[in-house]
This record gives C-alpha cells, structure tokens and sequence, in this order.
C-alpha cells in the first residue's frame, strides 16, 4: 500500500534528494567528532594523511563496485581479484626492481580483463551477475591457489611498495602526503568527471531503466561491460596499493568485494542501479575505515567489532530506506 | 553441460537432473579408469551426507529465493544453531527435545528479523541478511572460542551417523525437508502467494496478497531450514561449532545450490526439486573429485565455471521461450 | 511460536548491544588488560610443556623429527603387516603456508620412503569439518593400511576419528588432537603453551617494565592459537605488564598494520608486541617502520620474510617455532607401526626456537619469503626446488 | 436509466485526499447503481485514479464518506475490499507471466479442501467463470505469459469476477486493445450489467463512455464538475467540461500536396518473424497513419525499421540508396526516431532528470559530433519549444505528468534532427490539452520536411491527423486509404472481409 503512494507522489516539494549526499557526510561527521573526542591527535594532518592513504584502496574499490551497482549490477569478484593481483604480482616481479612498470600495467591489464569477461558473461549470455561473480570469485581464488601451490611465492620490489607505503615527507602543513593518497586524489577526480561525462550519465540510465536505453540507442551491454572493466581497473590499482601497504598474502582481498558494496550502500546509492553518485560510495568507504578506526580509538573488542559494523549498516540503510520516496 | 540445453523447456524435470546424471555416469566412467570404485558404500554414504547439509539450508534458500528474497546469513544461523543444540543437550538425552525446539527457535526468530528487515524496514535483502549476518559473527567472535556443548548420544547416532543401506538418516531427513518445501509450495496458499510475491509483488499486492506477511513466513522458513541443519552438523560434529556454517561457505554454496537448480535468481520461477539436484551436483562433484584426488583448488575453479555455465544454459532457454 | 521468537530474538539481540558496554576493556584499560583466562587454558597440561621446554630429546641428534621427549612406548604388534603398503591421509586443509610447506615435506618424505609405500592417498577437506568427517568415512572404504589424520577441530573430529580406530587400521593424529585415546599414536611438538610463553616471556623481559603490550592473535577458536595466547597472557600476567590490546588480524596484513598504526597513534607508543602466529609478524614491523618507530622488542615465527627482516633491520626479536618438520613424523610413525615396532605415544617432538644466537643458520636467503626454516626438508628429494 | 435507483451499490459523499499537502481529490460526490456503467472522465491529474484506489481500498480518504451496498465503509487495503465486493482491472495487467490462468485468477484467495489448494477445483472453477463470460476457447491451464493481450484482459476480468465482485472498476480497460477487442469487451461488460453487477468505468476514449455508460462524472482538478445522463450529453459538452474548450480545434491542417516531398523511406518485400511481404514508401513532409489491430504487425513494423527487431527479408532504401537497419543504433545514425507506446517501460528515465532525459540519445549515438556545451543548449531550446511544462530542467522526470514526459521525449528525439519519425501512440494516455500539442508539433514536424509514420488504434486521432493510411492485419499491409476516409473503412480493413482474426 505504501508503495502505491510513493509511487504515484506528484513530489514538488523540496526534500533531502534519494541518493544524496546529506546522509553520508552526517555519519561522517559524526564519526569525526568522536573520533576527535577520543583521539585528538588523530585529526592533526601528518595521522590523517596517514590514514586517508591507507584507506586509499577500499575506497577506490567501492568506486569501481559503484559503476558495477549503478549500471544495475554486482561484482562479488573484486576482493578476490585484488588477492590475485597481488599474489600474481609478487611472483612476476620477484624481487626485481626493473620488472615493476611492465607488472604495473599487466596487472592494470588483468584487472580490466577479469572485468571484461565478467562484464561479457553477465551481459552477452544474461547470466545475473550476482553469479558470474561468484563464479569468478571462486575460478580466480582457486586459480590463484593452484597456480602459486597454495602459497605466495616471490616478493614485491620496494620500488613496487612504494606506492602504497611511502609518502612526500616533509610537506609544510600537511607533514607527509602518502603516494596513496595522491594516486586516489587523482582517480577520484577522474571517477567523478567519468560521472559528469557522457557515459557517466548514459550509465546511470542503464541501470535506471534499460530498456529506454536501448531504444534510444545506447549499446547496453556495451555500457555495462565497460562498469565491470572499470571495476577491474579499480581492483587492479587497489591491489598495487594494498599489495605496496601491506606486501603479499592470500588474505590481502578477503572480503573486500562485500566491504566494498556496504560502502556503496552506506552512500547513498540504490543497489539494483540507477541511484547515487559516486562520492557518496567513496565518502562510504571512507566512513566505514573511520567506523575501525574509532573501534580501535574506543578498543572495542575484535570480536564484537562485526557486530558493530553490521549494526550500523542496518540503521544507517534502514532509515535512508525508510525515508527514502522511490523504492 | 551443452546436453542440457537439448531439453524441452517443460517445467517437472529440471535440466540439472540431465546434468546430474551425466556427471555422475562420466565421473563413474572416469573414476573406473583412475582403479577407483565412485558407488562403492562409503562414499555414496559421503556423498549423501555431504549434500544432507548443504541440502537442509538450501531448500530453505529457495523459498526466500522463490519469494524474490535472498539469505546471506544462513552461515552464521547454522552456527548459532549447532550451539544451541548442543549447549542445551549438553551431552544428555533428557534434553533433546527441548534442545531442538529451542535452537529451532531461536534460527526462527533470526529469520523473523531478517523478515522484518527486508519488508517492514524496507531494507534491500542483500544488505539486511549481510547485516544481521554481521551481527550474529560479533554475537559467535565474541561468545565463542572453539566448540562448545556436547550434542545428546542419541542424537548422534541416529541423525548423525545412522544410515539405512546406503542411506543416512540425515538425507531422509533432507528428502522429508523437501517434499514438505514442494508440498506446500505446490498446494498451500502460503506457496502460490510466495511465487506470485517473487513474481511480481505489486501484483500479489493487489490481488489481496499479504506480501509483508508472505515474504516474512519464508524468511523465518529459510532460516528453520538453516537452524535444522545446524542440529543436523552438531549430530555430526558431537558439539556446537561457532564457525561450521562459514567454513562451509553455507551462504554462497546454498544460493549457488538453488540456482543451478533452476530457480530465477530474481524469484518467481523454480522449486525445490531442483535446488536438490543442484546440491547433489554439487555433491556428487565433491565425491568424483575427492577420488581423482584432484587438487582443493582446481575443483574451485571447475565449481566457479559450472555455477556460471548452468545458468548461462537456463538463461539461453529462457531467451529461447520468450522468443518463441 | 511467535511469541517465543520474539523474546528468543530480544534476548538475542540485547546480548548483543549490551556486551560492549559491559566489557572492562571498553573504555579503561585497567591492569595487564588480559581478560579472564580462556577455557582452553589447563594448568596441568602447561605445566607439563613448560617442563618440555627444557627436557632433553632421545634419538638421533640431527633429526628433530625423529626424536622424541619423555618417550611412552606402546606396543604395536597388532599392526604388524607386510608391505609395500597404502598409507591414506585425511587433511585438514591446505589453506595456509604453514600447511603447504608441510604437506611438501610430507609429500617428499612419501617419496624417500617410496619402496615401502605403494599408495598414498591424500584427501584435502577445505577446512570444513563437516567435509573432513565424510572424508574419513570414505577412506575407510579404501583398503587403507594405515590412516593419518591432521584433525580440522579437535571436539568435532573426535566421533570420525574414534570410527577410524573402531575399522581397526593403525591411525595417526598429528598436528590437531583429539579428544580420545583410541589413536595409536598422537604426534606433535610441545605446543602452544611453549610457544606462547617462550614468545611473552622474551618480550617481557626486553622491554622495559610495566610498559604497554599488544597482543596480535590471528582468529578466536583455534586450539592451538588459543593454548599460545592463554601461556603468553600468564607469563603477562605475571610480569605484570600492560597488555594494552587483544587485537583479531585474520591474518591479513593490510589489517594487521592498520590495527598496529591505530595502537600507535592511541598510546604514542607500543613497548611490545606478542602475536600468536607469525604470519602478520613482517606487517607489525612495518606499520612500526612507517609510523616512523622503533620497532619494539617482539616475537614472530620462523617464516623467512621474518627472519629476514628480523636481520636487516636488527630487530630485538625471537622466534618461536611450531615445526613444520613434524609433517614427515607420521609416515615415520606409520611405517613402523606396520612395522610391529614400538613407538612412543604421545610423540612429543622438539620443538626449537630462533634465536638472535642461531639466527643466520636458519635464515636461507634464497628460499621463497613464506618458507618456513624449520622444515627439516634439506634431506629429503626435491630440496629445494619442491618448496620453491 | 435516466434515474438513479433508490439503493445505490456505492456512495461516495465528500471524497478528499491530500499528499503532502497538495490537494488532490476536494469533495467529490459518487454514486454507482446496480447494473450501472458510471463514467469517470477527466484529463490526466484530474484524480480519477486516486480516487478508484479510494474506492478499491489502495488509498485510505482524507475526508468523506465511503458507503458501499448501503454500509458505511473504511476498506484497509485492496484485500479488504475485494472481500466486500469491490473489484478493480487496472490499465497495467496485473498477471503473473510464469503461472497458469487459473493460479491467476485465483491468486489470493485459492479454493482450499482440508486446508490446502484444490487444483482441480480452481480449474474447474475458472473454466466455468471462462464459460459465463463466453469465453470458452481460453484454456484454464495456459501460462498467463502466453497469451495474447486481448485474453489477458479476460483472465483481468475474470480475476474480479471470481471475487463475486459486485462493483466492477475498470481503469481505461482499453488502452491495451485494438479496435474488435473492443467490442468483445462491450460484450463482456453487457453481460456483467445483466447480472446486476456495478461498474466504474474510467476512459479517455469518449466513444467508449458514450457506447457503455449510462452516466458520466467529469472530474477536473479533483473535483467533481458534474454527473450528467449519458443521454442527455455530447462528446462536445463533454470536452468542454473536461478542458473547456471545443472539439473542433482538434488536428492541424494536413499537408498540402506541394509539400509532398520525395520517397525517403522505401520498403520493398520485407519481413521477419512477426511481418512478411511488407510494402511501404514513407515520403517527405507527409504523416502517414498506420492502422490495424493490435497484434497487426503495426508496432512490428516500427521496431523494424528502428532496428529493434530487423527485418530478415526484402529491400530497404533511404532517400533510394540500400540501408540494413540491424539495430537502433545504425537506425539512429540513419536519420530515424522511435517513440515508443510504452512510455514508462522504454520511454523515460524515471530517476534521471529532464535534461538527462532529453539527452540521452545524442551522447549515446553521437557523443562526439558537437561540443557538451552547445549540445546541451540546444536541448534546453527543444525543451523550451516542446513547452514542458511544471518543471525545471533538473526535475526528475518521474515526477512529470504523461504529457510532459511524452514532450521530453520528443525532445530527445528531435535533437537528433531525424529526417524520419515513427510514433507508436504518441498521445496514449496523455490528456487533452497535451494531446493537441503533440498533434500540433507532429505536423510541424511535417511541414519541416520530416516524413512521420505515426501509429494510433484512437481512430479519431488516425482520421484526424494521417495524408494517408496504411491498415495492416496479420503481419501485411491489408490497404491504404486516403486521407478523408472514414472510420469504417480502416476498420473493414483492418479486420478483413472474412473476418478472420489475428492473434
């Protein structure tokens, strides 16, 4: 019955818009101001900086995962593919400085690869993309494994590292700015102009209503392809980063395809497409590292630390969702 | 897989039988030329078992499925469960019954909420099962360091390792689960009004169809199947387990299960019978593998790319259908 | 039904949002900030492996893993069988280095020893319980001679185990135990009280007194994991330093040095640093080295990213050590078992720690970073491009 | 009938209803007797359908009285409702595609034996409803998704009516239906009358209202403006209270035979799976009509040469040189515009503004031809031309009247410069004054050199507005009439001298 009244609205009035921004810098805000009451020093600028380059990688992930959902889609493949990127990364460089750059952009390659057949499968042969990327998630997990014999072999060059650990020391103000941050500066504002563009828009379109995209000449599965290979790229510069901040694991992409998404969500943006921009999906990965950060500040326990997560996640989507005129 | 595609698009026997059958009869063949025995008595009572489990939370996953749902915290649901049981039984057969009810109980009012969530609250099921998932790990993480409890002995022996023949109690227990999901799927209101909610759910509003009501009955249903399995893994394990349902990969698995089976993603179209199918698929690929002592992680690989492919299969015949 | 639940589900959820709040560690960390002991923690048991620590080892000097400490013979006649023989082994997983560089030294030594074994079958159960149960079941059905098993988790394996006795081949449990005796033998190093005491104790003593500990523990509910962090927090207790923090890495790096940085930013400084495991050792160092830190006194494993690290960088650090060699002991145990010989049980092996003294005899640079030193593989066939 | 009798089934005294604090229904008065056709007619956003969701139970009322069979009622949603006898066919089916007629039409309110669905009995039970309705060809146990249209809207009736239904509401039942679908539905609603049952019928179609009703409720900006005698009314005095103005400055000029142009579109022989044999020539600076029953192959005929489903056979010339339209891309590129007849499904962007909205066509096809700027100034002048009305160009477009989408739409389309416009019931659903707009702009278009192929089943509309007809029936064209003819002739065409009949 409500959704008959929603539906029908003649909405003139002004009102916090579906998919805004408002939402996400509240809870951000807020986290700030606990954060600061906790953890002073936290927000003085060389910590902060050190903490915006960390979460440099989840944040360019949900902006990747943001062109998948707002074209209407999923990609439950990306954490996996992180894990891959690094794994592989760390046994074709084997130590090697001069192997880095021609790693870099295999990597950036593979990245947009695994974006493209996932993109292909979902859009060419209708499988829902909640499975083409689970299935990939399992092919590249298992492939990663079986390729490596169940362990990580080589290791990352510090010339490789370098861009997820080191930072320009001794800048005035800011103290160091991490490269992370910089490399997610630069992405950010080419996301947010990709947005802006045409294909931004036409994107929006297709997971808004496809069909009226379609008949007004837009290639659709062309559209969507592209949102998983933009994914795949993000994958591939969050892995660089992560596999530079934190070295080579099996476990460095475990769950990230779902942290991923609930940053997406957590700003603003419609699962199913159509909906939210994508600042409010990196300010949400943003306020999701903040929500650790804080857990940490406050020393909640490791344990009870998902409940947390999970309890916000509800309240946060539920009231947007409530309050919310489109569903 | 392509011989799937060869069926005639009639709705009593899912195509994952075809496939099922196939695998089965290649794996036999295969597993013969390996010096192997694939139908000799202990591994079809492994093979049963194996797709008892995974079988118990799938069934219940179609349900939400059918009904245009979707569960991701079943993992976590058969945890709680398999410590309910077994903290409750706590090694005696006194408190069986009460154990079950209790555990049974307990997976039904988690159900409730998710219900709750994804109708009254209007939260995307996908977030509110991740979230309610999310919350229950902290509740585990927290109160749990390893196993706790001990499953009643009677319990043990009978659902957990009694068998008739070949046939564990455990997957007559899966086969009573199912015909009861087809029965009132198929000759219940409850059913025709859950498929018609997937369908289309503005039009099972007006027709009268209590959706909310509807869609919260199967969550706490998937949720019941999920607890069920939870006390039939703590008949096996002899104790709770706090991370058997993730370990598992329940969640994924389950949804994995009931696709293949048939059943549209997006709700409407499917039954049980074929998520059955689809978990022995499952299953009976466990067991060949096992055999062949193919390596853990390229038996992944080929999971990954049979997920995809039986659904690319139905998608095609879809497509063919809506075209004829 | 209804009516219970909803209160089941109240219940349920208050647990959840009170406990927080309830917990001492929430806003003031006050004492060693441990918590209670675990009820994994049995006095006697680490009474007994402390003991272990500095009991002396029979059997041949240069094979670890051939030796035992505090030898209980038992008779094995019964077994005694002709060979070559099928040896079958049921496996936990093989999710981890640890348990590949292992099953690679497991493999090999099937290899040395090929003109006795005919067949070995090995069954991997993903970590998964459930699965490993089946798997055991299955086996059964193989005509096995004897059976190893590697347990998942210790309570939930018993009953599988327990059958595999009752089938009345030879059965070996290593690594994981379980909770029966009915095994022929049971075969590990001392454990985790060893290893989480030698780890406490040194970083006790290193740092400076009462100063702030973190703990860094890889998941809840691991036996093994658990017995380490219940040593490490008595030997805390007892020199009565600040355990500022019980931190959960999951193992995964970028984690660990966000956890690391937090702590640091949160107390300006962290005096020691005790990690159940080794495998985030390298990311603790350096979310240190970033932060711009000296890296405190603190423990790791015997991996060689470790080690390395540990060397370049002059760290104050020590390594205890859960011996990957303990891998080849099974086959050993069970060829002599259908042997008819002796053996002990239980076949408590040493188990060594790295030291700053021993140190560059472990450290081989030219072996992958997540290669384990205490392999005891540089007899075995293959070394060592099989664990490359 | 001129009399309304003494028990009215349903009374409505005082209706209002607000969202938000917009007004939309103010104090209207109802009332349905038994065996009565009452009509509600009113532009669009005249709140006609706000206010059958107040009598089906969709909407609770602000304000008034709701007395149904003589009992004052407060119904607390659509179930509640249809279990007092109130039963509603909405302009969208509301069918499930997957399940059986019978599941269908039982849906909700299953024939139940020991607690659990009686299959056979709902199919018994449904075939007899099929029977009483004069449908006995309809199988009980066909998938819904099968069927064509026309027996959909059945399986829509006999869903109500197997809710023994006694006030029936039907929202523009025929909006979906071609013209002889139509007169089954007549014959449907007849038989409803004869067996006492109420019905509220809302139509934009007056010759519909004229033929059924025996009364007629004009609505106008949530209020009632009056309830007259079907008798004593005209179309003419109806539309004057519906927009007060007068019928006859309905459709533009046609094209003056100098203004003809050359064959731009040139069709020879095609066909595909729905069409065969197709012969057509679209010339420059004419609108041509094309007629014919739904399911005739004329919305076919438009989606192929837009390239959505191409043709498979025969020749096709633009401005006589060979073109393959394979897609709506290449169809775009080629000069032609497609407006859709289903506006909500494939026309707009519900959640994209108007300004998106109106440019998604150029940056799909053409992202590189112009400059952004100039692209999008250009736009906001079509925008400005095609008087959208209400709303900024930021608004999202869902929230726009029919008639204001339907203008955007164009919009998109014209800053293509398409030298060929296909229009698939450009003004379905869209009120009065919108309507005459878009009719004005069609020609312009015209006049400017556009060849227009525009596709109506409103017959006025086709007469008013066609240079020349085309009727098609069973995938072919069946004739072409001139501009002039009469409603008669496209029907004898389109539904043939034997009267066989397309599915």
């Amino acid at each position: 019955m409500q959704t008959v009244q929603r539906r029908t609205l003649p909405l003139r009035l002004p009102r916090v818009r579906p998919g805004g921004l408002l939402p996400i810098l509240a809870i951000l805000a807020v986290l700030v101001v606990l954060v600061g009451i906790r953890q002073p020093d936290f927000l003085s600028p060389p910590s902060l900086m050190s903490f915006l380059g960390r979460s440099a990688p989840i944040i360019l992930l949900a902006a990747g995962q943001y062109f998948v959902i707002v074209s209407g889609e999923f990609d439950l493949s990306v954490g996996s593919l992180v894990t891959a990127q690094v794994v592989v990364a760390a046994r074709l460089i084997d130590g090697d400085p001069a192997r880095t750059w021609p790693v870099v952009l295999l990597l950036l390659a593979f990245g947009a690869f695994v974006g493209l057949v996932n993109g292909l499968i979902t859009t060419r042969l209708r499988v829902p993309s909640f499975i083409t990327t689970l299935g990939m998630f399992l092919i590249l997990v298992g492939a990663v494994y079986l390729w490596s014999d169940g362990a990580p072999k080589g290791g990352l060059s510090e010339e490789f590292r370098r861009f997820g650990r080191r930072a320009f020391e001794d800048v005035p103000l800011l103290g160091r700015v991490p490269y992370a941050l910089l490399v997610l500066l630069a992405l950010a504002v080419v996301a947010v102009l990709l947005m802006r563009s045409d294909f931004g828009r036409t994107l929006v379109a297709v997971g808004d209503n496809p069909r009226t995209a379609e008949l007004s000449g837009v290639r659709v599965w062309r559209t969507r392809t592209i949102a998983f290979i933009l994914s795949g790229l993000a994958a591939a510069f969050a892995a660089i980063l992560l596999g530079g901040y934190s070295g080579v694991s099996f476990q460095a992409g475990a769950g990230l395809e779902f942290g991923a998404i609930t940053a997406v969500v957590l700003g603003g943006v419609a699962l199913g497409g159509g909906r939210g921009s994508v600042v409010g999906a990196m300010l949400g990965a943003l306020t999701l590292e903040l929500l650790f950060a804080l857990m940490n500040f406050y020393g909640v326990s490791g344990a009870l630390r998902s409940t947390v997560q999970g309890a916000i996640i509800l309240l946060a989507v539920a009231v947007s969702a409530t309050r919310s005129s489109s569903r | 897989m392509s011989a799937l595609s060869l069926l005639p698009a009639r709705r009593p026997v899912p195509g994952v039988f075809v496939a099922l059958t196939l695998t089965l009869a290649i794996g036999w063949l295969v597993v013969l030329l390996d010096g192997g025995q694939l139908f000799n008595q202990s591994t079809t009572v492994s093979l049963l078992h194996v797709a008892a489990g995974l079988g118990l939370v799938a069934v219940g996953q179609t349900l939400v499925i059918l009904g245009g749902s979707l569960d991701l915290s079943v993992a976590y649901v058969i945890s709680l469960s398999t410590l309910v049981a077994a903290e409750t039984m706590n090694g005696s057969d006194g408190a069986l019954l009460p154990a079950v009810g209790l555990a049974l109980a307990v997976s039904a009012g988690i159900g409730l909420l998710n219900g709750l969530l994804v109708t009254k609250l209007r939260v995307n099921a996908f977030i509110a099962t991740l979230g309610v998932g999310l919350l229950l790990k902290g509740y585990l993480d927290n109160g749990y360091d390893g196993p706790a409890g001990t499953t009643s002995p009677t319990l043990v022996q009978s659902l957990g390792y009694q068998r008739i023949g070949p046939v564990p109690v455990s997957f007559l227990l899966l086969v009573a689960v199912t015909a009861a999901a087809w029965f009132a799927l198929s000759k219940t209101r409850f059913g025709h009004h859950l498929v018609a909610v997937g369908g289309d759910p503005e039009v099972a509003r007006l027709s009268g169809v209590r959706n909310d009501r509807i869609l919260v009955t199967a969550h706490v249903l998937c949720s019941m199947c999920a607890g069920l399995a939870g006390i039939y893994l703590a008949s096996r394990l002899g104790s709770g387990a706090p991370r058997v349902g993730t370990e598992g990969l329940y969640d994924l698995e389950s949804i994995a299960a009931v696709v293949i089976g048939g059943t549209a993603l997006a709700g409407g179209r499917g039954g049980v019978i074929g998520t059955v199918g689809g978990v022995l698929l499952l299953a009976s690929i466990d067991a060949i593998f096992n055999q062949l002592e193919v390596d853990a992680f390229f038996k992944q690989v080929i999971r990954g790319a049979i997920i995809i492919a039986a659904v690319a299969v139905y998608a095609r015949r879809a497509m063919r259908k809506a075209a004829a | 039904m209804a009516v219970l639940a909803a209160v089941t589900l109240l219940s349920l959820t208050a647990c959840a949002t009170d406990e927080p709040a309830a917990s001492p560690s929430g806003s003031a960390p006050a004492g060693s900030g441990t918590g209670e002991q675990s009820k994994f923690f049995v006095q006697a048991d680490y009474d007994a492996e402390l003991a272990l620590l500095t009991a002396t080892p029979t059997g041949p000097a240069d094979k670890p893993w051939e030796q035992v400490l505090n030898p209980k013979m038992v008779d094995t006649a019964k077994f005694k069988k002709k060979g070559p023989h099928k040896i079958c082994f049921s496996n936990a997983a093989l999710n981890n280095p640890w348990r590949q560089v292992g099953f690679k030294t497991m493999q090999a030594e099937v290899e040395a020893q090929k003109s006795r074994i005919k067949e070995f079958v090995h069954v991997d159960a993903e970590g998964k319980d459930q699965k490993q149960i089946a798997d055991i079941n299955d086996l059964l059905g193989k005509s096995c001679d004897a059976l190893i098993v590697s347990p998942n988790t210790t309570a939930t394996l018993t009953p599988a185990v327990e059958a595999a006795c009752q089938a009345g081949l030879p059965v070996v449990v290593f690594d994981r135990g379980v909770n029966t005796k009915c095994p022929v033998t049971f075969i590990n190093p001392i454990g985790g009280y060893g290893f989480g005491h030698v780890g406490a104790e040194f970083v006790s003593q290193k740092m400076k007194p009462g100063g702030k500990v973190l703990a860094l523990r890889i998941l809840p509910g691991v036996d093994v994991l658990e017995t380490r962090w219940s040593a490490a927090k008595m030997a805390f207790d007892k020199a009565k330093v600040d355990v500022v923090g019980v931190e959960f890495t999951d193992g995964d790096p970028a984690k660990t040095k966000k956890i690391v940085d937090d702590y640091i930013q949160r107390y300006g400084t962290i005096d020691g640093v005790w990690m159940d495991a080794g495998a985030v050792a390298v990311a603790a160092v350096e979310a240190f080295q970033d932060a711009g830190k000296p890296v405190p006194p603190m423990n790791g494993e015997d991996q060689l990213d470790f080690l390395k690290i540990w060397k370049d960088k002059n760290l104050t650090a020590i390594a205890p050590t859960y011996p990957t060699y303990q891998w080849r002991t099974p086959v050993i145990a069970a060829l002599r078992i259908l042997d008819g010989e002796q053996v002990s049980n239980p076949w408590k092996l040493p188990q060594p720690t790295v030291t700053q003294d021993n140190l560059d005899r472990y450290l081989d640079a030219s072996m992958p970073p997540l290669h384990y030193a205490m392999c005891g593989c540089t007899d075995l066939p293959g070394y060592p491009q099989r664990w490359k | 009938m001129s009399d309304p009798p003494p028990t009215p089934l349903l009374t409505l005294r005082g209706i209002g209803k607000s969202f938000l604090g917009v007004r939309v229904l103010d104090g209207v008065d109802l009332d349905v007797a038994p065996g009565e056709v009452h009509a509600v007619v009113g532009e669009n956003g005249a709140g006609k359908s706000t206010l059958m969701k107040i009598v089906s139970g969709g909407y609770a009322p602000d304000g008034g009285t709701v007395e149904f069979a003589g009992e004052p009622r407060t119904f607390r949603g659509p179930r509640d409702a249809q279990r007092a006898g109130v039963g509603i066919i909405h302009q969208e089916f509301n069918l499930l595609p997957e399940r059986t007629v019978a599941e269908n039409v039982y849906l909700g309110h299953e024939p139940v034996r020991r607690g659990l669905v009686d299959r056979r009995e709902m199919l018994e039970r449904t075939r007899r409803l099929l029977d009483s309705i004069g449908e006995t060809a309809l199988p009980a146990d066909a998938r819904v998704g099968q069927l064509g249209v026309a027996q959909q809207q059945v399986v829509e009736i006999a869903k109500a009516l197997a809710l023994d239904a006694r006030l029936l509401i039907m929202d523009e039942p025929t909006a979906a239906l071609a013209d002889h679908e139509v007169e089954l539905l007549y014959g449907l609603v007849r038989r409803l009358q004869e067996r006492g049952i109420g019905l509220l019928y809302v139509s934009h179609r007056l010759k519909e209202v004229f033929d059924l009703s025996s009364r007629i409720t004009v609505l106008k900006d949530g209020r009632r403006v009056t309830t007259v005698d079907t008798a004593d009314t005209s179309a003419d005095e109806l539309v004057r209270h519906m927009v007060g103005r007068e019928l006859s400055s309905y459709y533009p000029d046609r094209a003056a035979p100098e203004d003809r142009g050359p064959v731009r579109l040139n069709l020879r022989d095609v066909g595909n799976r729905k069409l065969r044999d197709v012969n057509l020539q679209l010339r420059a600076g004419e609108v041509l009509g094309i007629g014919g029953l739904q399911g005739s192959g004329r919305s076919a005929l438009a989606r192929a040469i837009f390239g959505v489903s191409p043709f498979t056979t025969g020749d096709v010339t633009l401005d006589d040189r060979p073109v393959r339209l394979r897609s709506p891309r290449t169809a775009m590129r080629a000069g032609i515009a497609y407006v859709t007849e289903d506006r909500k499904g494939e026309g707009i962007v519900g959640r994209q503004s108007v300004l998106d909205n109106a440019l998604l066509a150029s940056r799909a096809v053409f992202a590189a031809r112009s400059g952004r700027a100039a692209r999008t100034v250009r736009v906001r002048e079509l925008l400005a031309a095609v008087e959208v009305r209400g709303a900024g160009d930021d608004q999202e477009i869902r929230f726009l009247s029919g008639g204001n989408q339907q203008k955007v739409v164009l919009a998109r389309w014209l800053a293509l410069n398409p030298r060929i416009l296909l229009f698939d019931e450009p003004t379905r659903g869209i009120d009065v004054g919108a309507k005459s707009a878009i009719h004005d702009l069609v020609r312009r278009l015209a006049r400017d050199g556009a060849a227009v192929l525009m596709i109506s089943s409103d017959l006025p509309e086709l007469l008013g507005m066609s240079d020349r007809i085309v009727v098609m029936r069973d995938g072919h064209v069946a004739g072409e009439l001139p501009a002039g003819a009469t409603e008669e002739e496209v029907v004898a065409l389109a539904v043939g001298t034997t009267r066989e009949m397309a599915q």
